[in-house]
């Protein structure tokens, strides 16, 4: 089934004249979850809110359901609104309390109060908010207050569901669970949703597509693994955590592996390119491994490189560790490995990356 | 100062006696001004929201007009007024003039500049943000409108306070197009004058206070109201 | 209210009665409409305003019947034809009153357009209405007969009506031309006592008119007529005469129904303060009372 | 109809020709309001920002009393005014009755609530947690409600709006207190007053559109400045 | 030098008469970083506020720089507050735009205007809004906003810090950068800051110390690496990851090594327990390694637990996966290890962990 519910065809946003989102052409299927990824400011918000109908392009068509939406009809936007529903990334909640709110999307489509008291319990129920049902929502916590907004759009079981960084106040085993629950929940009921997020973690964990925004334009499209180990460009692959990028340029080929000069080291990756281009190589930091010494790394498809450690950062189940180097390497090296290394600032190690864990990415003017 | 306590006293037994005429004129006060203050808010409140969220041409002037409206001397309201309703003028055979009809007429023209204008200033404190939120909620306008209302109750109730308290303390245009005629028009702003002008001060006094005692009702419970929903 | 069903209801019930502010302020009105309303089942709304204004009114033909007193006025719209039938109904006095220490001396002269010179001569405070009301028109005749233009910081023009301006006569300690019901019911409250009395221009004449139905067809014409002849006839006159003299021991209005202007004129000059009614002037037999 | 017309004409060359005695009037209705209208800010500003933020016993009581005197009629004012300064009254000694001062003095009053009031309406909008965190970048009182009022300027702009427009355009209370003595106390609406009962009713009409085009004037820059804060 | 900035004795916060955060006793000294973690609506919000002298405790005694705070006292707790800053949860800028906004707390403070004007500008620079400098405050996009909030409270550079989840909107790799700068100037210039945070990461990555809240109180105090490898409490452990909690009951001692009957399983953990006490086997899930079979994993201080892959879940340096067995327990595994394992739902694998690398909570009345 490869029906799109939202379609996109050489839209472009304006505020005050600044273009802030111009998308040559996006479609998203029924049932499907999409995810939005990008720097600050690149305009993921506007992105939703034009699929959502809330602002208009000044320019190009939204097709909704293969309708082409027209904007100028309030009635029939209205009509399109209430088969959707959104979760800002602020949660503006009104000044009533907590069940007043999370009813509003049901009270605006009339739905008979009794049954609208039945689905609103259920949804406070499973974000674990009941015990805040008759609080004022404006003296939530921040947390409570994004669970309340949450509900609010879930407890409407819309076709299209729109969420704008949804989870960033929640605790971390909340997040955790509401993710799983959530994806279930959106396998089930064959809810399309499109989901705007700064956590590489959700984007993996929701396992739908993932598209990626740069300065308002979608630079790349795919699924989530393939945007985050084979990231198009230099910039997609820093956003998505693929920080050794290797300047070089391709020499030749050998046993069927390109072949990169990176000054003072060559590098072999799998690819299809010809000789002179420049390049970068793009690995992600958990293929890269590091060693004490060299000796042990070894076999063709295994690059090594060498430096010392720059930095190293915890983060929850590993570490993250900086080389400098003949080329500079980012690596993410487990607790017990880290341990056995007994890594210090300022040692030597090697760094060591499968061929096929590499990839190329063209290197433009710079 | 003796006046005022005589006045008191004058107005405590004018209550409590019950005074018939007294009681008559203060429900005339309290039932035109509030029919005025409603159907102020009738056509106000739509007519604020519109200006407070759409863009037209025009709008920078309209709101100024609106604004000026507040400012506008109910005098030259009543003037107005009495023009049109004259037997020689364009309404004239309508037979309004003398009547509460046009006190209430008047008295909306005094009010609907004074609630629209609040009422756009506050739904213009709104965050756009939530328009969008409760947009992608599926709002319809009026539905927008109710929760953006509800939203800002508290300066709404003063609008409405306000617009209430512009219109039952007014008397020169209720003098000019009411008449001032006992029975039918006289309300407490126009006989407060009138016994002023007769020298009885201290029943004007009394009929003065009758009216700060009715106000002050209708705003304590209004004023409940928007406190209570303040503490949320 | 149900005292008016005991009369037949006419077809064209309201009338409107364009009047000063002194036939309401004073309270006669409200002594006289009752019974008229009760007697012929019309419903009277008096709208009382300055002379001016009234007068204006009936110029415009939205009123119905005027109850004035400024006779040169009302007798240029009579020949405009705007008005028709105009007759005395009733009169009082003007007095110059002001502050007990009388600092111009002119307590006890009878003659206004000289009190008014000495009033200017000394400088001491004048407080005049300033609203073409038929006392100020009277006040300016006074200015005119003494050949002086009034004005400069003595000269306090309020344009308010006759209560205002006593009040703040009161207050400024100034001299001021006044008619007597208002004084009468104001005088407590200002203290301030009469200087000049019983000049022949003193005399302050009300009249009723009605509004011209051939001018104005919308008109209630028939109910105009009942006002004036219910105003001139025996009852009405007989309430004038005697309002007043309960409160302030002195009537405010003396009875004239069918008197002409020349006859009306006689002031009793007995009695240094005030005016005792001549007897045997009731005008019963003067109106005829269809 | 045409009276209305003839009063535009006559508005156009009286305001033409620089009439100085209008030109002097509608000065002073604009000095006296505008200086009422500052000094209830002065004084209703704070107050309201206190009712809005401190919680005190007898608070309720005192926002209901705010709020009904927006419902004042300005004649009882004008009475009470008199009254107090009155030969005989306990402020008689200023001498004060029948001045200027005496006008700003009445106008002060019927402004006070009206500012006051909506100033409260206004901050009592504010999310608490702005505030909190204005406290927690180090502003002092003073500095909490000056932003705090920069941020309700929308609002805060119908408060002054409506407060200048309440006391600009009253005739009863001025009338009382002032007398509208010419070349003293006449200003614009006691003026129209005035001309109104004269049966002038064409300059009544010519003064009440000077009034509302000062009005019109004053209301057009505030507005200006209130909408174009609201762009942002 | 410990010396203490901030000192709470036995104070309470309630709201409505329920009290929401109660705490016997805290210290924050000079120069530290202080993490707090807890749940939504477990008090952190409200213990910043109440450190920022900006809610008043019903009950108790606050201390900054050894001097009782008087909370009667307006004019000492504006003197005080002015030797800090705050960045709240939700980013409250006022109407006007960037740089005003970044400005207020100088402008409160009086500074003169062209060091102010060049300490804003410096701090719009670090990051990276100055292209934004007039833009009405409304219309940022949500990370724009949090980063001027983030500005504002830098830019006066106070004593003393406070944080409310200030990263939560920001993109990834500003997240990543902006921890780490912060956590140089921090060292650098001496300030004290206090965080709150419901990234994992950013506490670890910020290596002061951390107070876990549950329900308004401070359950567990210490370094990030205590607090996280060694939870004192199963509601806590929960919290900071460590999902492995089994069950069992102290049979006695062997080999230095206490001996945990787990029903199915017989575990060995280090410690000091008596026989009998009832107790969780905590471990992180980065210790588990996993196995095809058993054979492979042997020696003593090792134990073992079977079972079937329940669930995986895909994040952003490795996989989670879940194991029903014997006891439940949750591993992560590398990228690299997952696709040499296969691991596929129903699968049975071996579960082992090192008896050190696992730890033994109390286990009360349940
Ligand atoms: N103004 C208030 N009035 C009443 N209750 C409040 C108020 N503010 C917070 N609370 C309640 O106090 C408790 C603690 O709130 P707090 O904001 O400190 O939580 P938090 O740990 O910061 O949560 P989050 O992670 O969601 O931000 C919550 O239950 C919350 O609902
Ligand atoms: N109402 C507005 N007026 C003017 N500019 C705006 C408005 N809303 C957003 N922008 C600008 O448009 C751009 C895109 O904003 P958008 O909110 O879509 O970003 P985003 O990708 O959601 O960012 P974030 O991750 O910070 O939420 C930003 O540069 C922002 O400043
Ligand atoms: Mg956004
Ligand atoms: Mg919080």
């Amino acid at each position: 089934m490869n029906e799109f519910v939202l379609e996109l065809h050489d839209v472009a946003v304006t505020y005050d004249s600044r273009t802030v989102l111009d998308v040559p052409h996006l479609a998203v299927s029924r049932g499907e979850v999409l995810t939005l990824l990008g720097e600050n400011g690149s305009g993921k918000t506007t992105l939703l809110r034009l699929l959502g109908l809330l602002v208009r392009p000044i320019r190009g068509r939204v097709v909704f359901c293969g309708e082409e939406v027209d904007f100028g009809s309030a009635r029939r936007l209205l009509e399109l609104r209430r088969r959707m529903a959104g979760v800002m990334q602020e949660a503006l909640l009104c000044r009533m309390n907590v069940r007043q709110n999370v009813a509003l999307g049901l009270r605006f489509r009339g739905l008979p109060k009794p049954e609208a008291q039945q689905r609103v319990d259920a949804w406070l129920e499973r974000l674990s908010i009941s015990h805040l049902d008759d609080r004022p929502a404006s003296n939530l916590s921040g947390g409570e207050a994004q669970r309340t907004s949450l509900a609010r759009a879930m407890v409407v079981d819309p076709e299209v569901l729109f969420l704008d960084e949804p989870f960033a106040a929640l605790d971390a085993p909340t997040r955790q669970s509401l993710l799983q629950e959530f994806k279930d929940v959106l396998a089930d009921s064959g809810v399309t949703a499109i989901f705007a997020t700064h956590d590489r973690g959700e984007a993996l964990g929701l396992g739908g597509r993932v598209a990626v925004l740069v300065g308002g334009g979608v630079v790349q499209v795919g699924s989530a693994e393939a945007v985050f180990s084979r990231p198009e460009r230099a910039d997609v692959a820093r956003f998505v955590g693929v920080e050794t990028l290797i300047p070089g340029r391709i020499t030749g080929e050998a046993g069927g592996l390109v072949q990169v000069d990176c000054g003072e080291v060559q590098l072999e990756v799998e690819g299809d390119w010809e000789a002179g281009e420049e390049v970068y190589v793009a690995v992600r930091p958990e293929e890269i491994e590091l060693h004490d010494d060299a000796d042990h790394v070894v076999g063709p498809g295994r690059n090594v490189v060498g430096g010392r450690v720059a930095k190293t950062v915890p983060a929850e189940t590993h570490f993250r560790v900086e080389i400098d180097g003949a080329a500079p390497v980012v690596a993410v090296v487990s607790r017990a490995r880290y341990r056995d290394l007994a890594l210090k600032t300022g040692q030597s190690v090697q760094a060591s990356f499968a061929a096929r864990a590499a990839h190329l990415i063209q290197r433009a003017g710079d | 100062m003796e006046l005022i306590w005589n006045g008191i006293t004058q107005a405590l037994s004018l209550l409590l006696q019950g005074n018939p005429q007294v009681l008559e004129i203060a429900l005339l006060s309290l039932e035109l001004s509030g029919l005025a203050t409603l159907v102020a808010l009738v056509f106000g409140v739509p007519f604020g929201a519109l200006l407070a969220f759409k863009v037209f041409p025009g709008r920078g002037f309209t709101v100024t007009l609106v604004n000026t409206g507040m400012g506008v001397p109910p005098v030259v309201v009543g003037l107005f007024v009495s023009i049109v309703l004259w037997r020689s003028g364009p309404l004239g055979f309508l037979e309004l003039l003398y009547t509460p009809g046009a006190i209430v007429l008047a008295q909306f023209i005094i009010a609907f500049p004074v609630i629209t204008g609040l009422t756009m200033a506050a739904l213009q404190q709104i965050d756009p943000k939530l328009l969008l939120q409760l947009k992608g909620l599926g709002a319809s306008r009026i539905q927008l409108v109710a929760v953006l209302l509800w939203e800002t109750r508290l300066p709404m109730l003063a609008a409405i306070i306000a617009g209430f308290g512009a219109v039952i303390s007014e008397v020169g245009a209720v003098m000019m197009v009411g008449g001032n005629i006992l029975g039918h028009t006289r309300v407490l702003t126009t006989a407060t004058v009138l016994e002023t002008r007769r020298g009885n001060f201290e029943v004007a006094i009394a009929l003065g206070l009758i009216l700060l005692a009715l106000t002050f009702l209708i705003t304590w419970l209004l004023t409940l109201f928007q406190q209570r929903s303040a503490a949320r | 209210g149900q005292a008016r069903e005991s009369a037949e209801a006419p077809e064209h019930k309201a009338i409107i009665l364009a009047t000063t502010t002194s036939t309401q302020d004073s309270g006669l009105l409200d002594e006289l409409l009752p019974l008229f309303e009760e007697q012929t089942g019309y419903l009277v709304k008096p709208i009382a305003v300055g002379t001016g204004e009234a007068l204006a009114m009936g110029e415009r033909g939205d009123a119905d019947v005027l109850l004035a007193h400024a006779p040169a006025r009302e007798k240029e719209i009579v020949a405009a034809g705007f008005v028709i039938n105009r007759r005395i109904v009733m009169h009082n006095d003007f007095l110059i009153v002001g502050p007990e220490e009388d600092p111009a001396g002119i307590h006890g002269s009878d003659n206004g357009a000289e009190s008014v010179e000495r009033i200017a001569e000394t400088g001491t405070r004048f407080t005049s209405r300033g609203d073409d009301s038929g006392t100020h028109f009277l006040e300016m005749s006074l200015w005119d007969a003494a050949a002086l233009d009034p004005g400069g910081d003595w000269y306090i023009s309020t344009g308010q009506g006759m209560g205002a301006t006593l009040l703040i006569a009161a207050e400024m300690r100034a001299y001021v031309l006044t008619d007597r019901a208002t004084y009468l019911a104001l005088r407590d409250r200002t203290g301030l006592v009469p200087h000049v009395e019983g000049d022949p221009l003193f005399l302050n004449i009300y009249s009723v008119l009605e509004v011209n139905p051939e001018r104005f067809p919308e008109v209630n014409s028939a109910g105009a007529r009942a006002f004036s002849q219910f105003i001139l006839g025996r009852e009405a006159q007989e309430i004038i005469r005697r309002f007043g003299v309960e409160q302030f021991g002195q009537p405010l209005f003396f009875p004239d129904a069918g008197k002409s202007e020349e006859s009306v004129g006689a002031f009793p000059r007995d009695g240094p303060r005030g005016l005792t009614p001549a007897p045997g002037r009731a005008p019963d037999d003067l109106t005829p009372w269809s």
